[in-house]
């Protein structure tokens, strides 16, 4: 079987990302030799000038476009996921990444304004979702990151989120 | 984390100020100073001048504390005075925190989307195998999805609103960048001259605070009737 | 400008076919040189040995899986189409089950935001497609749900679709 022919076309055709997993499988190759091949098809890609290449970490790989030609891609290119968002609606992003699973009311509390309206915006984007109850009386939602939220960002793992920290030395040092 | 730690310093110090024997109190401070002296954390608090307040407040209580005194009784107030103030000053702490790092994220999946992932979806067709459907769709949460996105539409018109006239900030800072970039000193009023809307403009006011707070570009004003000098930040 | 990477890119983000038209505008080129730069392309994933080509006739081209993909897999499945509905698509879906037809626009304006990526997700799902159009000027697309969602939700007929809060004039009798 050729793997190279069949890694590419089920990178092309699936939705997402593809667990290293399946082709080691299907192919029977070790993970290395699969690096090797992915490696393989990027360095052809690059050599012919093609404006995309395979994005892998150490357990999955898509295939995506060059960051550097986004501009060019015009209409064709989904909307921003964050287009038309406001700072209110950041803040309450951040707090629910960092202090999920997080109830509206301390949402609230730590932003000191009422939050409802840009928990519903973020949820309508796909960015948080309702994961479970608190177990107190009235039961209330608690709010939790998406797969879609962790992917927007590049992250294989809430736990993988930088440190609030983090942030302020990057900022001193842009 | 450092935050959390210096916050707690700062409880114990003042819940325990007034049973704690004047060494106490002054070990305790030093310990609070040290972590200042923490690299990351003095940068953090180069942003927030409400540690220094803080740090007032704990001194003009030790300026008190050893003056001639009557009762222990006003003691206790003013501290739990302080301690209301503390735990605003936390509270404004963690939200500032989590504006910048909100705009932090933003900034972060902007990038993210620079690179768009493929799905012919359609392209399965030519394949003999379809690709298996293994999801179930939960009627409960369906119905519910439902309620909400319609009760949504009728009671605020869905959110068209807040995506036409809040002006995206993140298109705001890469515009003004990109002015400032082309014309390297110029006036805040110039960048202004030609935007088309009051939006606009508040768009752009906003996108300016940020690209300073964040050390792109300076901007300085050294007349109250001057105009504000905008140039990008070389340092 | 590179023609090949924006050629590649554009392929790989659009949703359906290309036009020759809008890659000549973008480009500033001519219809020859514009198929000698695809004949480029092709040439070099057929060295490569990668899985897709790009197919193209007189107006349009796209990029599509080699048909020999489908043997090369055998009666292995591609790991697409696994995951569940997230909450934009669960809204659309929603829409689209109780407005039904109903056209991307009206979509959009319910949610209240764009909602063209969920409505591809759903179609690529199988839960919809396009079942006509809107006979006013631009034709747009009308959208209903499919046998797969009733399937899916255990209902016979959409008729039976539960009925939702106030938005509708029977739910308030009950």
């Amino acid at each position: 079987m050729n793997s190279k022919k069949v890694i590419s076309a089920v990178l092309l055709v699936s939705d997402g990302p593809v667990e290293h997993e399946y082709f080691e499988k299907l192919l029977t190759i070790n993970n290395s030799e699969l690096i090797n091949l992915i490696d393989e098809i990027n360095a052809n890609f690059e050599n012919a000038d093609i404006g995309f290449f395979i994005k892998y970490n150490n357990f999955k790989s898509d295939i995506v476009t060059k960051s550097e030609i986004s501009d060019l891609l015009g209409d064709v290119k989904p909307p921003a996921i964050l287009r038309g968002l406001s700072t209110p609606a950041l803040e309450t992003l951040a707090i629910i990444a960092y202090e999920q699973p997080v109830t509206k009311m301390k949402i609230s509390e730590i932003r000191g304004v009422e939050s409802e309206s840009s928990i519903k915006t973020l949820e309508s984007r796909g960015l948080i979702e309702k994961g479970g109850e608190l177990d107190v009386p009235g039961n209330p939602i608690l709010y939790t990151t998406t797969e879609l939220f962790l992917q927007k960002l590049d992250l294989s793992s809430i736990s993988n989120l930088p440190t609030i920290g983090e942030y302020f030395n990057k900022a001193e040092e842009e | 984390m450092e935050n959390i730690q210096v916050i707690e310093n700062l409880k114990s110090l003042l819940v325990e100020y007034t049973s704690n024997t004047e060494t106490q109190i002054a070990n305790n401070l030093t310990m609070i100073f040290q972590s200042f002296q923490n690299k990351s954390l003095k940068e953090d608090i180069d942003n927030y001048a409400e540690f220094v307040l803080l740090g007032a407040s704990l001194f003009e209580l030790k300026a008190k504390r050893l003056l001639p005194q009557d009762e222990e009784v006003d003691w206790l107030d003013e501290v739990e005075l302080i301690k209301d103030k503390d735990l605003a000053f936390a509270r404004l702490l963690q939200f500032k925190a989590f504006t910048e790092v909100g705009l932090a994220l933003a900034i972060k999946v902007k990038q993210t989307e620079r690179e768009v992932p493929a799905f012919k979806y359609y392209q399965t067709s030519s394949l003999s195998v379809k690709p298996e459907i293994r999801y179930n769709i939960d009627i409960t949460k369906f119905t519910e999805t439902a309620n909400e996105v319609f009760s949504r539409y009728k009671t605020i018109q869905g959110f068209s609103h807040i995506d036409k006239e809040l002006p995206d900030l993140q298109v705001a800072i890469d515009d003004l960048l990109k002015l400032v970039d082309k014309r390297l000193n110029t006036t805040f009023e110039e960048l202004v001259s030609s935007v088309n809307s009051s939006q606009e403009a508040v768009a752009f006011f906003l996108a300016l605070l940020e690209a300073v707070r964040w050390g792109f570009i300076k901007a300085e004003q050294t007349n109250v009737n001057k105009e504000i000098i905008i140039e990008k930040n070389y340092e």
